[in-house]
């Protein structure tokens, strides 16, 4: 259950329609079902009306929409942002990647997302709908009856480690504005360093192997914002379009994520989008937790304008051998 | 009809396997059926659909078509064919069974494309009812009866026994050898038609794809609601690579150390660097690319042959794609009260 | 059967200024190394993108490793600190995707230090050599 | 597709003895795109040379790989033998068989076996060069130097002299810098105002040189030989041209009260003032914060003295823009604020000094006309502990600098002798860490302090300094007698460390020059180019670049002009083919580039784009300034989407290049 209501949200952007200080409005639409909500650019107060929704289905993270989005028009353009969609909005402001005059940032309070395929694992095939409760998820299967799914099995991984309920970039903030959490969100990553190289090795072949290369993480990753990426350019020399070795998987996810490093946010939305669930959020936290550890705390997109750690430097920088010994004692 | 015990499931995977490579929906670590080599231990996956699709075993993702083999400046041509050998793919549910078919029609029309012909003759189908199909299945709306499963054996489970229906030749000659025991029809009966009360419970039970078909190409390519509808596609090729029907792939060179490697692999009509060409990339908007992708499935493939839609419902876009953008929300949308 | 002594492939990215003159001095000086190196001229270290690396391992490599100035001397005053973040960073990736920490490495070598090239030269090939053949990152294409 | 020539030299047996050239030159004629392949043995030599020659013309190559010495030892060569036979010179590619193969290699199959690897390697190098041309930019002939201290007309008299011309900006509204206010120099002895003046009037008389004083820099652009500058001169309400400098003003003028920087505030100016005698210009400047006329519109003194009519209170700050080819740098040095350093207590007494005040008390220009005399009480001090180091070699720099600055351990010393020389009856104190007097006749100068004159140098920090009635008590530990001293003082020096002067850092980011954490401009490198900042076309002289005294200031001014003049003798500079392009159509505009270039090389703008959908945008791209660019190849790699590559070192040659080896 999210603090706000859809009506709450909804008002407002109607109050900033009317007043003319946006002309388009970026929110999450209904979809078919209770889960399968869309991102959308709303025109209109009516089609708001309509479509708009805000609930626990709400995961997806405008920011890099407005990359594309901010070049059109002269209107502003208004957009909801969750605490942790703040950070990639900010980030991409760092680089320059929009005009922020082009831009009303509404910032929203979240409880937490649903992680849609968890739900469908606890609560087998065939979902009838799902309804937000206070004990929980409430699947209403097809052949199984009610299910029940407590909130804290049903939300996204990201959510369940959250690092941030603190608004770093708004114009206006509706309800209550949230800390910086204590997360747990490198548990897995210490776990993973705690492992041996073979099993380490073993656990990311099993992992990368299932990749499609269909891109949806690059895609979806408000830090891939290239005007052309290099797995799509054919002079880059790793240009690819399927993960035809093993590789070549290995490749697309070191790469994707050196690119990343220092300028990844910690969005999740990889590892959300991921048809094959690999857990991509484990290789950016990885950089992270080194980022951290080798050259103090680093949120990236916590503040316009900073500078990210790979584009920056001390002469007492630690030593790429150390760094590899420290990588593997910190479990 | 034959039957065997659930139990046994294991010796008639063994006995299939001494004539076939058998591959089956498996769990797999991360919880979810993919289809998988059977071998000693390897347990049948009752989930109703693998991630991937069937799609794979005829075409799959990448596949070598042949080698330049460079010594100094002279090349040598390389075949990189191999024989193949006779595979078993079980458990097929009925929208991907359907699915060959589709792209038989693209593969199969002259010029026949051999590689693909090759896996196909190789293949023997045996294909799973669905018992419990989902809130995403819309196999019905393309005509597909998921209580009667196409392939070359129609396989049903009920509490304790697989029932076996050889459809085809094929088929038959696989069964006869395996021995199985002699059945009546009736658990199997009961099974359809519960099967078929099941299916038209669906919330997509009602979605008709009358409003769409191989004339509609007016009436559908300058819809305003395109703009809409692909404004917040991200471009990726997820859709596509999870469908049992996408069917497009670029043939690329790759660079050994010794000379070149000639492959194809799957392309997405969703990506901007859609099979590449000098002259670039036809279609220059993710409005013209996504217009693509669903024109294509409703209304080209059904204009190319005979009607069949190019899509079988197996709702797989509908799960995966990182938007929840899918062909269900696009009929609804272009065909409004129709649909 | 023939017996050949596995002999591991090297990548060494030398920067002009000081790691590549190092080896220039190794040669003068006659200090042998094994032949299994074989040294790419870049201008600075921080030249060497992690797609290089990765490049090398793919096309049949077994180590690679960067040299640069010695931090402070770099030739263009900061480059080789940025690949120290860099490598760090990278070498910590691939450590933590069960890829031999071995197999890459980063050394200051200067000018002067024809000893230190040729020894770490040595060093390098005897620790891959002892991790044999690199099959974690190899593309089994490329060895068509 | 390239007609590429091998050429394997044998370097007479030092390759042919462990490589077999012969079965290198044939191996090689099998890589894809050779024509030609040959070996000789000596390929330096003229005929060595003329083989080159002759083969590029006969057999039209496009490009060339030389098997030999290092590159380092003959590229040039090698690349002017291409130009002479009509080959771009970067089509030359060398494969070192020499030092990283014959001379480290025994036997003889595998040094053929690696020879013919790394021919094959340069051959898909080349495969992918193209050829280049280094930019040519003008040279503007005209130096800009920031700061007329002693570095300052040091360098723009040397540049003057040489027949460039100079301008000097100044933010003071007199040259002449620390060192005005000096009273002797270390270890000779003479007086700085004796040396200095002089100097200052050459500058004020030379033809070349303008002096911009009371004047700062307000924006730079542009780069190496074509730099554009906008200089701010303050309003200083009296016409520079028509002052004549009599001074009468500055005795008219009724706002007394105001105290006198010259003389560290330890006495008092009028609000219309010429800082010192000798000051150049000499010209009044009335200061704005005190002039009641320019604050309440009432008074108008000076105005009325004024026969010249220079008094204008109606000035504004005026704006110059002029074009520069170089830059000096020479900004300077402050004592840094004693105000975390408590302990010796120099807020709570006026006898606690720094030694710069202390300069100024013994100066004969200064406040008690260069007699010693306490600032509380204008009596003789008789006892005086001066220490060292204060703020200097502080762990931790929480309220100190981290390094030594150096010049205070000489002027201690200088204090220290001439107090005692002028005042035998005065107990003078040195408290020490270490004496550090490296430098020509610096260390007899010191013994002669502590042998000739009596001065007590102990070993060892002053802990805490108290005032009590009209004393200092001064608590202290002499390590090496290993016991607490308590001294009853009358006067207590610091010698405080020297920081660079706060208009430094915002100078820096216009001029893209890299400092270090003490905010100390960077050299180009720290010694082989110690007088440059990495940043092409600027240049540093004196205390800026880090702590000096004045020979090395002198002499490390003298050298930036040397460089200065060097570069404004050519007309055109020829760049470093290889740097960096950006592809506009693939970069992102995100600034990663730039901010790892340690030259400031990269820009951005705004550009119109045509989009694959035939609609245009307007997209943020960056520049690369080839005049800059040094060509280190770190924006390639900070570049996410490739945008960014370098010529000659191009990702798909080095690519390439690694293909070729792992084969």
């Amino acid at each position: 259950m999210q603090a706000l209501t859809r009506e709450v949200l909804l008002d407002r952007a109607k109050a900033l329609f009317a007043d003319g200080t946006v002309d388009r409005a970026y929110g999450w639409k209904r979809g078919e079902f209770d889960y399968d909500v869309t991102p959308g650019l709303f025109r209109s107060v009516e089609e708001m009306e309509k479509e708009f929704v805000f609930d626990d289905f709400c995961g997806a993270n405008f920011s890099k929409y407005l990359v594309e989005e901010t070049r059109k028009g002269e209107g502003k353009i208004l957009v909801f942002l969750k605490p942790c969609d703040t950070y990639s909005f900010n980030q991409l402001l760092t680089e320059h990647r929009f005009d922020r005059e082009k831009v009303y940032a509404v910032g929203i309070p979240c409880e937490g997302m649903a992680d849609v395929t968890k739900l469908k694992a606890e609560a087998a095939e065939g979902i009838r709908s799902i309804t937000a409760e206070k004990e929980g998820f409430v699947v209403h299967t097809l052949y199984d009856g009610d299910k029940t799914v407590p909130r804290t099995e049903g939300l996204s991984e990201r959510c369940l480690v959250c690092k941030s309920k603190k608004h770093v970039a708004y114009d206006e903030l509706l309800g209550e504005d949230g800390e910086v959490a204590d997360s747990a969100r490198f548990d897995e990553v210490a776990r993973l360093e705690a492992m041996n190289a073979d099993e380490r090795f073993a656990f990311w072949q099993r992992e990368l192997s299932r990749c499609i290369r269909c891109n949806a993480c690059r895609d979806v990753c408000p830090a891939c914002t290239c005007e052309t990426c290099v797995f799509n350019n054919p002079n880059s020399g790793v240009e690819s379009k399927a993960p035809v070795t093993s590789f070549e998987e290995q490749m697309f996810h070191i790469i994707r994520a050196f690119h990343v490093a220092g300028r990844c946010t910690d969005c999740g939305e990889c590892s959300r989008v991921c048809p094959q669930h690999i857990p991509l959020h484990l290789l950016n936290r990885k950089f992270i937790k080194d980022i951290n550890a080798f050259y103090g705390e680093y949120q990236a997109g916590a503040e316009v304008g900073s500078r990210a750690p790979l584009v920056n430097y001390t002469t007492a920088d630690l030593e790429p051998g150390e760094a590899v010994q420290r990588g593997n004692e910190h479990a | 009809m034959r039957k065997i015990a659930v139990a046994k499931l294991d010796a008639l995977f063994a006995a299939m396997a001494k004539t076939h490579t058998v591959y089956l929906p498996a769990d797999g670590a991360d919880g979810r059926a993919q289809y998988t080599r059977w071998e000693a231990g390897v347990v049948y996956s009752t989930a109703l659909n693998t991630v991937r699709s069937a799609k794979d075993f005829f075409f799959p993702q990448t596949e070598n078509l042949m080698d330049f083999k460079m010594e100094g400046k002279s090349i040598e041509l390389i075949d990189t064919r191999d024989e193949g050998e006779d595979f078993i793919v079980f458990g097929v549910r009925a929208c991907d069974v359907r699915s060959f078919d589709v792209l038989d029609r693209v593969f199969l029309a002259e010029p026949v494309d051999s590689y693909y012909a090759a896996r196909r003759a190789h293949g023997v189908i045996f294909s799973m009812a669905c018992t419990r199909p989902a809130e995403t299945c819309f196999c019905k709306t393309f005509g597909i009866d998921a209580a009667e499963p196409a392939g070359d054996v129609a396989c049903y489970i009920d509490a304790d026994t697989l029932y076996l229906d050889a459809k085809t030749e094929k088929g038959e000659a696989v069964l006869a050898a395996l021995g199985l025991e002699d059945s009546d029809t009736a658990a199997v009966d009961a099974q359809k038609a519960l099967i078929r009360e099941r299916l038209d419970a669906l919330p997509l039970s009602g979605l008709s794809a009358a409003a769409f078909g191989g004339d509609k190409l007016d009436e559908y390519f300058e819809r305003p609601e395109w703009k809409t509808l692909s404004e917040t596609c991200l471009g990726c090729g997820t859709c596509t690579f999870v469908c049992p029907t996408c069917q497009c792939y670029d043939i690329r060179d790759f660079k050994t150390n010794t000379g070149v490697r000639r492959y194809r692999c799957w392309d997405s009509c969703m990506y901007s660097e859609f099979t590449k060409m000098s002259a670039g990339q036809p279609r220059l908007t993710q409005l013209e690319r996504f217009r693509q992708r669903f024109m294509h499935k409703l209304v080209y493939y059904p204009a190319n042959n005979d009607g069949i839609f190019g899509c079988v419902g197996c709702g797989r876009c509908l799960s995966r794609c990182p938007i929840s953008m899918n062909i269900v929300k696009v009929m609804k949308t272009l065909g409004g009260k129709n649909v | 059967m023939q017996v050949t002594e596995y002999k591991p492939k090297i990548v060494a990215f030398c920067c002009n200024w000081c790691s590549y003159a190092g080896a220039d001095l190794a040669g003068n000086n006659r200090l042998a190394y094994p032949a299994e190196v074989k040294i790419i001229r870049v201008p600075c270290s921080c030249r060497v993108n992690p797609m290089f690396i990765l490049r090398a391992f793919q096309r049949g490599a077994d180590g690679v490793i960067i040299c640069g100035c010695h931090p402070g001397d770099c030739h263009y005053t900061s480059g080789n600190y940025y690949t120290r973040r860099r490598m760090a960073l990278l070498f910590s990736m691939l450590n933590y995707l069960g890829i031999e920490k071995e197999r890459t490495r980063v050394e200051w070598v200067s000018a002067a230090e024809g000893a230190k090239f040729a020894a770490t030269m040595n060093d390098f090939v005897q620790t891959v050599a002892a991790l044999g053949e690199n099959k974690r990152l190899e593309d089994l294409r490329c060895k068509l | 597709m390239q007609r590429i020539g091998v050429f394997v030299c044998w370097c007479g047996s030092n390759i042919a003895g462990t490589v077999d050239v012969e079965a290198v030159s044939e191996a090689l004629k099998k890589e894809p795109g050779v024509v030609f392949s040959t070996n000789y043995q000596y390929m330096c030599s003229q005929a060595g040379q003329d083989i080159i020659k002759n083969a590029i013309a006969e057999h039209k190559l496009s490009g060339i790989v030389v098997c030999s010495c290092s590159p380092r030892m003959h590229e040039t060569t090698f690349r002017k033998t291409a130009a002479a036979a009509g080959l771009n010179p970067y089509m030359v590619e060398i494969a070192n068989i020499r030092e990283q193969c014959s001379w480290v290699h025994k036997d003889k199959l595998t040094g053929t076996e690696k020879a013919i690897i790394l021919g094959r390697t340069a051959i898909a190098k080349v495969n992918l060069n193209a050829p280049l041309t280094p930019g040519e930019s003008p040279v503007t002939k005209r130096a800009l130097v920031i700061g007329g201290g002693i570095a300052g007309i040091q360098t723009a008299l040397d540049i003057a002299d040489a027949g460039f011309e100079v301008d000097i900006v100044e933010k003071q509204p007199t040259i002449g810098g620390k060192m005005a206010q000096l009273d002797k120099t270390f270890p000779t002895l003479d007086c700085a105002a004796c040396i200095l003046t002089p100097k200052m009037v050459d500058v004020a008389q030379h033809e070349k040189i303008r002096i911009f004083s009371y004047s700062e820099v307000e924006s730079v652009s542009g780069f190496v030989g074509n730099f554009t500058v906008n200089i701010k001169k303050k309003a200083r309400y009296v016409k520079e041209d028509v002052c004549t400098g009599c001074g009468l003003c500055t005795e008219k003028c009724p706002q007394k009260n105001v105290p006198n920087e010259f003389n560290l505030g330890m006495d008092n100016r009028r609000a219309i003032y010429i800082p010192f005698a000798q000051a150049v210009p000499k010209v009044a400047t009335i200061d704005p914060r005190y002039c009641t006329m320019l604050k309440t519109g009432k008074c108008g003194v000076c105005s009325k003295v004024c026969t010249a009519g220079a008094i204008d209170y109606k000035a504004k700050d005026e704006y110059i823009e002029e074009k520069y080819g170089a830059i000096v740098v020479a900004t300077g040095y402050n004592p840094i604020s004693m105000e975390k350093f408590d302990e010796f207590a120099y807020s709570q007494s006026k006898d606690v000094i720094t030694s710069l005040e202390f300069e100024r008390l013994t100066n004969a220009a200064g406040p008690t006309a260069g007699v010693l005399l306490r600032p509380s009480d204008h009596k003789h001090p008789k006892t005086i502990v001066f220490v060292q180091c204060v703020g200097s070699r502080c762990s931790g720099a929480e309220k100190g600098k981290e390094y030594c600055s150096k010049i205070c351990c000489m002027y201690t010393a200088k204090h220290a002798m001439l107090t005692r020389d002028k005042y035998p009856d005065t107990d003078v104190y040195v408290f020490y860490i270490d004496v550090r007097t490296p430098g020509k006749a610096f260390d007899e100068f010191y013994r002669r302090a502590v042998e000739e004159y009596g001065v007590h140098y102990i070993k060892g920090m002053v802990g805490k300094v108290s005032p009590q009635g009209d004393k200092l008590m001064v608590q202290a530990s002499d390590l090496l007698a290993n016991k607490q001293l308590h001294i009853e003082a009358d006067l207590v020096v610091l010698a405080a460390a020297i920081e660079p002067d706060a208009s430094a850092r915002p100078l820096a980011t216009m001029l893209t020059a890299s400092m270090d954490t003490n905010d100390f401009f960077t050299e180009a490198h720290p010694k082989l180019r110690p007088v440059e900042s990495p940043t092409a076309g600027v240049f540093l002289s004196g205390t800026c670049q880090g702590p000096k005294d004045i020979p090395e200031t002198v002499s490390q001014a003298g050298a930036a002009a040397a460089k200065v003049i060097g570069l404004l003798a050519k007309d055109k500079l020829t760049g470093n083919p290889c740097v960096a392009h950006s592809n506009e159509l693939m970069c992102n505009g995100c600034s990663s580039c730039e901010r790892v270039c340690p030259y400031g090389a990269i820009t951005y703008e705004d550009k119109e784009f045509r989009m694959p959908d035939r609609t245009t945008r307007m997209r943020r791209v960056a520049k690369v300034n080839e005049a800059v660019c040094q060509g280190c190849g770190a924006c390639t790699v900070a570049c996410p989407s490739g945008a960014m590559d370098l010529k000659g070192f191009a990702s798909a040659q080095i690519m390439a290049e690694v293909d070729a080896i792992c084969k």
